[in-house]
């Protein structure tokens, strides 16, 4: 089954392209973000922020547009990288270390090994349905919605503090010992269930009709 | 012991010890079925600790009938709480020992299903008696992926993973909406806890006033696909049809029953103040759910995708009710949707049990081959009719009080229009239920087909269970003075 | 009455539901066991109902043998006797009660000689009795529904099942149609709770309390489409033909002759007893629908042929009068309208037994088919022609002192619907004589040669209900007495 | 420093993204994928308001790491179920697996 | 006997429906049991009947003196019927009887034709199917008509009114097997019926204006001028509606020529003697209010005139022996409607006794005639005299009774009413019913000749023909004297003979103590024009009857016209068939089309149908449910923005 996963040109093709993208569209947009700082119009932080939330986007515009599951997978990788960055500059350190150990390392690649698993690269219908552009509307409509509705709200001027690590802890594993026992329980679940389904024995599946 | 504030947590264990108990049981299911054959065990063990552990975990509950504390401020053990967790563990040891032959005839790894049914009705269990917003979400997941896979579990049936990756899926994207929605009343009340949420919002006007209309939508999303509340019912069907059948039955029964519960926790408890706000939502899904429910239900012709539909159908009713209990009518409106949530319960696992039972001798599950049940099997087309009329709202039955008492209440709260076209949906809902009645009483049998019987279990809780749907039908009183009593926990 | 009598009216509820228990228990093979108990349980409904009824005294009281039982309460939203079990009559039930216990009887005696699933038909119909009786005993409007909606239930499968043409969309017909129908009187009756605000389904509570007028005037029509729909009133009658063509022979006994006033009298205890304001502001569109219903009824049946058809329509016609009575808003003609639902219960009755009595044989009922068939069957045909009598309101008949409390009730507040409710009258004579003529008199038609005569059985029943039609026609003050001082009560009625 | 309401909108984004993924997918992997879309754009809400306006309690963040554990638990299980499908219909487009409908 | 008349008299006038109700009810429950079915409680009935009758009349002695009447109690309270009483309401039906003269002539007539009809029918009948029920239903019809009579309540005598409908309607349908008997019982009581709902209404009117149903009250009420003219006249010709209907005046007489489908003795009873002058009864009986309206006593003279001449008319062509002598049934209560219509009610009220006598006569005589040769087409007949001459001559004392020739009743009373009609403004009201007088004296002389005289046309029903029984001679005969001598009644000699102080006359002509006085004048005119008619129907029909047939071919049309009885029947068969049952077909297509099939059948496939199409978007795929959660989202958010 393995043999079947053409893995080193899809990496050239990613590096390639993921190349050319930064070359030609972050590029300028960093001179343009550089420039900005430099002339203090925004700060540093806020820098960081639309580097990140560049990436974000484009990586999540990646996951959802692009036809070749494996670079969608990827995409999905940098977006959640991005979003540990944010969390880095929301100072949550924990969380963004998490997120990167989690999702960057554990959830992509189990996703990427259901692909394989599932022989997605092979498979010739795996695209995009026919309700697309019909999403694409409703989904610009519904975006424009929340945000309108987000920013209608005064949030006041805060800003943002560092969380102490022990206390994060201490309040974790203090008051929150119950969702802990639960989370324990639901990942148990997932195992049973996970197992449950691939290690169905082959006398309970239905016969094949090929 | 105190938090990183300092203010002291109550870590009463005892108070949770129903759930304690039903996780360990459900361990220990679990654990022993995979061994069971290098222990050589018999196949009626899991059943037997199952079974135990659910004794267990009701007589504890009903210890608790009277308690109300906290714990860790996270959990509320109070009479709602206690109200559910009967009902709950009530639900899973009926479906349990009504359908065990199904359960060992049609469900693949009956170990793990008997351990994931407990485990998710210690889900509903926390859903019921949670006090804080992440606790409540964990829950919910809990439940939902013990049924997720539950559902998957049917020997033989192409259908159940098909309904089961329909479900897991959609219900994914419904956790995501829920949990933006709760993020938004986070960011807006910066708190999770039911009591100061409630505190923040009843203290006035936040100046955020859209984004907590817009977490509420979100909220009513995730709670209303829980609900299967139109438009965000639609993996319904397909789940129930794709289940086992004591799977459709507990998807039916106590998974609605939990998000009814946290419906009423929420809506009931930190989103009162602003009822005003979420009031107009809820009355529209509860509208579209009454229509759609009762009217798509008129055109099937599989027995279980006609209850789902019927059972989409009841939900809007107590949807509706829970408007009603933002009308200033809370405790009334409270204690009547828990007695109609009862009444819907005991009337649909009759339903379920005996559909189940049908299944066992038949195999079939078209509402056609019901033809003539009355005379191969007088006693089964009974409990079935009396179970579809009581869903219906007939009379002597429990459904016609438990309906009464509802829609009262909503009225009282001043909803006329809604409970107007509840009573034209429950109407029409009457047509599909006399549909398979029909088939039951006026055709003959298919030709070869031999009377046959139940099996003692089978005899016992469905008698059991048609008993109460008459005895609360015409004495409705403990059913009402139990749920008020809950309401009254809770307000 | 006295304070003990309350338990006769229990006994009313209980009996039939006790004997559909215990026929539950017997085994359907024991025919004669069941005949015997159905015998004596129809015997003592119809002892007991005539006993409630003597018992009822003139003194005026409004309610009698009033007893009640707290059922449900200090609950939720119901406060001191939220619901209870309260059973008690005034005059107009008095009188429904006994219709009851007379149609019953016969109705029983008729269905012996069912041969099909003889025992689940008793259970059905002993369940839908107690609903009638229900109806009208009951004083707490919770119960009061309950037993309303009980009624109707049992209706669906004793058509589905026992029923004869197309009786399969004749009993959906009848009972999606019934049921819809009860949707207005739900929604009115939690109105009402709500308005009244004491937490009580009491109705006499609820009748004494102070509703608002508005209030009164938008759900007392919901009231009249809600129970109007059982009781057939234009244009929500459709179910009636099709549901009586399709009933076995008790079951359209019960239905036309009680469950049809069961409707009829909805309108009067929800209605105007409930909402006499909401009443006398609507009166009038109730008396346009009342003598519609009863041309359109009557026009309708002249070109019936099925005789079960022909009745339906003449029930619509009949129960036309009903209304008009109710809407005129005086005395007179409201007793007139309660006369009538028990002279056109016993008409009516008599009739379908006739009719079954003779379908059983023929299994046809079209009218066209037959001729003479007075010489087949010539007391079935002294019956039939003396029920059609009764029918097109013949003096000394019961049909005839109801139409004149109508009519005269009519003619007090609008005289043009009076005079097209004598006109009405013309128009039943026409086509129960064109029914007459055609089928029973004339060359007889050798085809039917095998037709035999009424049995015994079947010949007590429709002497018995003889007997009443001629009872009531004769001496109607016993009825009257009763119903008037109770109908007088009503606020804001004109006498 | 950095509003807030950047964060929030980012979150939206990422979160109606998401959603589009799920609509406009065929591949339950994607499909999975894109919900992990919206738990992200969920989680940066969460931390973006424990830090900026909770910064006691801090519930937010305990919130996103649960939101995380759950959503990894979730694909875990998804995954399993989507093998399954796999072996008995031999695709994972989810258009196909409509067996149940109407 | 003023003992007797103590325990008897105008107090128990209710034993007179009483007795025959309960042979009625004896017979038909018991009548198999009976020897000869019973029928002689019937005869017994009917002599009881007789029997109270005069001792009624005796007692009704008492009440004149002076040359006046004075009623006294004669208005007998009996009980409440109905009664819904409230502060100052009262509702009341009650049971009463009240007697006075006009009751007293009806009772004279009903209890002397009633008893020889009875004892008449014991022969006629015989050996016929169903002899007891006949009995039966004739004291039914007995007991209706007499309650319709002496009852002092408007709801108890429409109560009899429509329950001598239903014996007429059983006796005319009595031989059922006929279809044609079945289809003429339908028409009789449809046709009265629909004169009855004016009768009904006309009674509702009337408690709506005076609150009584008591006939006196309701009298004294209209007469005072307590109620409006023009609501008067309405309910005075709504009580004349039923009148029309039940005496089967133009244009609802068509029901009375085919009520001959009946036995012929019955025929006599009902449809010749007594229940169709009911409404003539009805209109004398409210002729004091009748003074007070008289728009509505012009409707009743000229309904009256035009319906005599067309009867009459009609009467000239029919061959049916039955439906002659009903067609001058109908022309001669047209003359009571005239007299009525002229406010005499004396002549008519003495008409109708005289009628009654005569016109039973003449009934019996056919019914003896039909049941000796078993025909009733005159032009079968013929010779008869010879055969039947008890029956021949009897029945030409009645025809000379009819045809008004002196001595015999009719000429007495059918002159006492031309004389009325001569006072009255309009000569033509006069003229015509000379005319008619004439005709009558034409159509009855054509029906004496073709059944009696010349020579049988049909031979085997001539041999086959013999003299009937003596119990349905004896009637014949009694009847026969009673047509003789009955018109000198009105002569005061005559009553004082029977021990009346101011003569019977005082009795016929009520209140109009001037009583009966001959004007020679107009008798001679009369009897030259009744005489006249006799000579013409003499030449037309005496042996072969050729000049008849020769008039025939003179116009055809007008025969035709005539012998198809104006074409009414059709015109009315015509409405039942196309505007009635049209309107029926219309309502009834219209109550399966549109309000069955559209409204609720396709109300429930409509929200069927809405079922159907919504469970299409039940696709099965996942990315379909995902986009309504979606579209749930956007459109429950757009909601909020909308709202905030």
């Amino acid at each position: 089954m393995l043999k079947r996963i053409p893995l080193p040109s899809q990496f050239d093709r990613i590096i390639i392209s993921g190349g050319i993208t930064v070359g030609a569209i972050g590029l300028p947009l960093g001179i343009v973000l550089v420039a900005l700082v430099a002339f203090g119009v925004i700060s540093a932080p806020e820098m960081v922020f639309f580097v990140a939330a560049f990436i974000v986007i484009l990586g999540a515009l990646g996951c959802v547009l692009l036809p070749n599951i494996v670079h969608a997978a990827l995409s999905l990788t940098a977006t959640l990288i991005g979003v540990a960055a944010l969390y880095l500059l929301l100072m949550s350190e924990f969380l963004a270390l998490v997120q990167v150990l989690v999702y960057g390392g554990g959830v992509v690649l189990l996703l990427l090994f259901g692909l394989m698993m599932t022989n997605a690269q092979d498979d010739p219908v795996v695209t995009d349905g026919s309700q697309k552009p019909f999403a694409f509307l409703l989904v610009s409509l519904l975006i424009g919605t929340f945000i309108t509705l987000l920013l209608a709200g005064d949030w006041g001027n805060p800003t943002a503090h560092v969380v102490p690590f022990e206390l994060f802890g201490e309040r974790l594993f203090r008051e929150f010992a119950v969702p802990i026992i639960i989370v324990a329980v639901l990942l148990d679940v997932a195992i049973t269930g996970a197992l449950v389904n691939v290690h169905t024995a082959s006398s309970d599946l239905p016969e094949e009709s090929e | 012991m105190t938090d990183i504030f300092g203010q002291t947590l109550n870590l009463n264990y005892v108070l949770l010890l129903p759930e304690i108990v039903l996780l360990i049981f459900s361990m220990l299911v679990i654990g022993i079925d995979a061994f069971k054959r290098q222990l050589n065990i018999s196949g009626n063990v899991p059943v037997g600790l199952a079974l135990a552990g659910l004794v267990v975990a009701l007589t504890l509950s009903i210890l608790q009938v009277n308690m109300d504390e906290d714990f860790a401020r996270l959990i509320q053990v109070d009479s709602f709480t206690s109200f559910f967790r009967i009902l709950f563990i009530a639900i899973t040891l009926v479906l349990i020992v009504g359908s065990h032959e199904y359960i060992e005839k049609s469900v693949s790894h009956v170990g793990e299903f008997y351990g994931l049914l407990l485990l998710a009705t210690v889900g509903a269990m926390l859903m019921a008696s949670a006090r804080e917003l992440l606790t409540a979400y964990l829950a919910i997941e809990l439940l939902s992926f013990s049924l997720y896979i539950a559902v998957s579990l049917a020997r033989s049936d192409r259908r159940s993973g098909e309904a089961s990756l329909k479900y897991v899926l959609l219900g994914g994207v419904a956790s995501a909406s829920l949990l933006y929605g709760l993020s938004m009343i986070y960011g807006v009340t910066g708190a999770t806890q039911y009591h100061e949420i409630s505190a923040v919002l009843s203290a006035g006007d936040t100046g955020l006033t859209t984004p907590l209309l817009l977490g509420l939508v979100l909220i009513i999303v995730g709670l209303g696909f829980k609900a299967s509340a139109v438009p965000f019912h639609m993996w319904t069907p397909d789940a129930y049809e794709g289940a086992p059948i004591p799977v459709t039955a507990f998807l039916s029964a106590t998974s609605k029953a939990a998000t009814i519960a946290l419906f009423l926790r929420w809506f009931g408890g930190p989103l009162l103040p602003i009822a005003s706000d979420w009031q107009f939502i809820l009355s529209g899904v509860a509208v579209a759910t009454m229509v759609v429910g009762n009217l798509v239900a008129l055109q099937q012709v599989n027995i279980k995708r006609l209850l789902a539909y019927s059972s989409i159908g009841q939900m809007g009713y107590m949807l509706m009710a829970i408007v009603a209990v933002g009308s200033g009518f809370g405790s009334d409106a409270t204690s009547a949707v828990l007695v109609h949530l009862a009444g819907y319960i005991i009337t649909n696992l009759l339903v379920f049990i005996s559909v189940t039972h049908f299944f066992n001798q038949t195999g079939q599950e078209e509402i056609t081959s019901f033809k003539g049940l009355a005379q191969s099997n007088p006693y089964l087309a009974l409990m079935i009719t009396a179970g579809l009329f009581s869903l219906a709202g007939m009379p002597l039955l429990v459904g016609f009080f438990t309906k009464f008492i509802l829609f009262q209440a909503v009225v009282s709260a001043g909803h006329l229009g809604l409970v107007t076209v509840a009573v034209v949906a429950s109407t029409v809902s009457l047509y599909y239920y006399l549909m398979v009645v029909r088939q039951m009483y006026l055709y003959e049998p298919e030709d070869g087909t031999e009377q046959w019987r139940l099996s003692l279990t089978g005899y016992v809780t469905t008698l059991a269970l048609f008993v109460s749907l008459v005895v609360f039908g015409l004495w409705g009183t403990p059913l009402y003075a139990a749920a008020d009593a809950a309401a009254a926990g809770m307000f | 009455m006295t304070e003990n009598d309350g338990y006769f009216l229990i006994a009313l509820i209980v009996l039939p539901l006790l004997s559909a228990v215990s026929l539950m228990i017997i085994p359907s093979k024991e025919r004669a066991l069941i005949v015997g108990l159905t015998a004596i349980s129809s015997l003592v409904m119809f002892f007991v109902s005539i006993y409630v009824f003597m018992a009822y005294s003139f003194d005026g009281s409004t309610f009698q043998g009033v007893m009640s039982y707290p059922w449900v309460e200090n609950v939720g939203l119901l406060g001191e006797n939220g619901i209870s079990l309260k059973v008690g009559i005034d005059g107009v039930t008095a009188s429904l009660v006994l219709l009851t216990g007379i149609v019953v009887l016969p109705g029983t005696w008729v269905s012996w000689k069912i041969q099909h699933r003889l025992k689940d038909f008793f259970i059905l119909f002993y369940i839908l009795t107690a609903g009638v009786y229900g109806v009208f005993v009951l004083l707490d409007l919770f119960f009061w529904f309950l037993a309303y909606e009980t009624a109707l239930l049992p209706m669906y499968l004793l058509i589905a099942v026992w029923g004869s043409t197309r009786k399969e969309y004749g009993a959906m017909k009848l009972m999606m149609m019934l049921m819809a129908g009860s949707i207005p009187i739900f929604v009115a009756i939690f109105a009402l709770f709500a308005e009244v605000g004491l937490g009580t389904f009491d109705m006499e509570v609820l009748l004494s309390a102070s509703k608002d007028e508005h209030f009164q005037k938008i759900f007392f029509p919901l009231v009249v489409i809600g129970c109007g729909t059982l009781g057939a009133m234009f244009p929500f009658h459709s179910w009636s033909p099709d549901g009586h063509a399709a009933a076995p022979t008790a079951v359209s006994m019960v239905h036309a002759g009680v469950l049809m006033k069961v409707g009829a009298f909805g309108v009067v205890r929800l209605g105007v007893q409930m909402m006499p304001e909401g009443a006398l502001f609507w009166g009038p569109a109730l008396v346009a629908l009342g003598i519609t219903a009863a041309l359109y009824g009557a026009i309708s049946a002249l070109r019936q042929t099925d005789m079960k058809m022909l009745m339906g329509f003449s029930s619509i016609s009949h129960m036309g009068y009903v209304f008009v009575g109710l809407g005129t808003m005086n005395v007179i003609g409201m007793t007139g309208a309660v006369l009538q639902m028990t002279a056109h219960g016993l008409m009516t009755a008599l009739f379908f037994l006739l009719i079954g009595a003779m379908y059983d044989q023929s299994h046809n009922r079209d009218l066209p088919n037959f001729s003479g068939l007075a010489k087949q069957m010539p007391i079935w045909s002294v019956f039939f022609v003396f029920a059609s009598l009764a029918s097109l309101g013949l003096p000394g008949l019961s049909g005839f002192i109801a139409e004149v409390h109508i009519f005269i009730g009519a003619f007090r507040s609008y005289p043009i619907v009076g005079g097209l409710a004598v006109l009405t009258a013309a128009i039943t004579t026409t086509y129960l004589m064109r029914a007459l003529a055609q089928a029973f008199f004339g060359e007889a038609n050798p085809k039917w040669d095998s037709l035999n005569e009424m049995t015994w059985i079947e010949r007590s029943g429709a002497a018995v209900l003889v007997g009443a039609i001629l009872l009531l026609g004769l001496w109607p003050s016993p009825w009257i007495d009763r119903i008037a001082p109770s109908l007088s009560q009503i606020p804001g009625l004109m006498m | 420093m950095i509003p807030i309401e950047y964060f929030l909108t980012l979150g939206a984004i990422l979160f109606g993204l998401g959603l589009f993924g799920v609509l406009s997918r065929r591949s339950a992997i994607l499909i999975l994928m894109a919900i992990e879309l919206m738990l992200a754009g969920v989680s940066i809400n969460f931390i973006a308001f424990a830090s900026y306006l909770d910064t006691d309690a801090f519930s937010g963040l305990i919130f996103a790491l649960f939101v995380i554990t759950v959503a990894a638990a979730e694909v875990g299980l998804a995954l399993g179920i989507v093998l399954r499908l796999f072996r008995e219909r031999r695709t994972s487009n989810v258009d196909e697996a409509s067996d149940m409908r109407w | 006997m003023p003992d007797i008349s103590v325990t008897i008299g105008m107090q128990q006038a209710w034993l007179l429906p009483a007795m025959p109700v309960v042979a009625f009810l004896i017979i038909s429950f018991f009548r198999k049991l009976l020897p000869r079915e019973g029928d002689f409680l019937a005869i017994i009935g009917m002599l009881g009947i007789l029997l109270v009758t005069l001792f009624i009349i005796i007692d009704f002695q008492g009440f004149f003196h002076d040359g006046e009447f004075h009623p006294g109690e004669a208005n007998v309270y009996a009980f409440d019927w109905v009664r819904i009483s409230a502060d100052n309401f009262l509702f009341l039906i009650e049971f009463s009887t009240y007697i006075d003269a006009i009751s007293v002539v009806m009772l004279i007539a009903i209890s002397i034709v009633g008893l020889m009809v009875a004892i008449y029918s014991m022969g006629y009948m015989q050996g016929e199917d169903r002899y007891g029920w006949y009995f039966a239903v004739l004291s039914l019809f007995v007991a209706a008509m007499l309650l319709l009579v002496t009852s002092g309540s408007l709801v108890w005598m429409y109560l009899a009114w429509e329950g001598v409908g239903l014996a007429s309607y059983l006796l005319i349908g009595h031989y059922w097997e006929r279809q044609s008997a079945a289809e003429a019982a339908k028409k009789a009581f449809i046709t009265t019926r629909i004169g009855d709902v004016g009768l009904l209404i006309g009674i509702i009117l009337l408690w709506k204006a005076t609150g009584s149903f008591d006939i006196q009250t309701i009298i004294a009420a209209a007469t005072s001028g307590q109620i409006g003219e023009t609501y008067l006249t309405i309910a005075m010709l709504a009580l004349f509606a039923g009148a029309v209907g039940k005496s089967a005046q133009f244009p609802l007489h068509v029901w009375l020529p085919d009520a001959m489908e009946g036995p012929t003795p019955a025929s006599a009873l009902i449809h010749a003697a007594t229940m169709v002058v009911a409404g003539v009864y009805l209109i004398a009986r409210f002729s004091p209010v009748y003074e007070v309206v008289l728009v509505a006593r012009d409707v009743i003279l000229y309904t009256g005139l035009l319906t005599a001449f067309l009867a009459a008319t009609m009467g000239l062509v029919t061959s049916d022996i039955k439906r002659v002598l009903a067609f001058s049934t109908i022309s001669q209560l047209g003359f009571m409607f005239v007299a009525l219509g002229v406010g005499a009610v004396g002549a008519a009220m003495f008409h109708v006794l005289t009628h009654a006598f005569f016109k039973a006569l003449l009934f019996l005589g056919s019914g003896s005639v039909i049941h000796a040769t078993g025909r009733q087409e005159v032009e079968y007949l013929g010779g008869l005299r010879h055969k039947q001459p008890v029956t021949a001559a009897t029945f030409i004392i009645g025809s000379l009774a009819l045809a008004g020739i002196p001595i015999f009743a009719g000429f007495w009373s059918k002159d006492e009413i031309l004389h009325a009609v001569s006072g009255y403004a309009s000569p033509f009201v006069y003229i015509v019913l000379a005319g008619t007088a004439l005709l009558t004296a034409i159509y009855t002389t054509r029906l004496v000749l073709l059944t009696f005289f010349g020579s049988p046309r049909d031979r085997s029903a001539f041999d086959h023909a013999h003299e009937s029984p003596s119990s349905m001679t004896g009637p014949l005969l009694l009847l026969g004297l009673l047509a003789t001598v009955s018109g000198f009644f009105v002569f005061d000699a005559v009553g004082e003979l029977f021990g009346f102080s101011g003569g019977i006359g005082y009795l016929v002509y009520l209140h109009h103590p001037h009583a009966f006085h001959i004007d020679w004048a107009f008798a001679s005119i009369a009897t030259v024009s009744s005489l006249t008619g006799v000579i013409i129907g003499w030449v037309y029909w005496h042996g072969g009857a050729e000049r008849a047939i020769k008039a025939r071919t003179w116009s055809p049309d007008l025969h035709a016209l005539l012998v198809n009885r104006y074409y009414l029947d059709e015109l009315y068969q015509g409405i039942v068939n196309k505007v009635v049952l049209g309107l029926a077909g219309i309502v009834a297509w219209f109550d399966k089309k549109i309000i069955n099939e559209t409204g609720v059948d396709g109300g429930a496939q409509f929200i069927g149908y809405f079922g159907y199409r919504l469970k299409f978007l039940q696709t099965g795929k996942i990315p379909n449910y995902a986009l309504g959660i979606a579209t749930g989202i956007l459109v429950l958010s757009v909601m909020v923005l909308a709202r905030a």
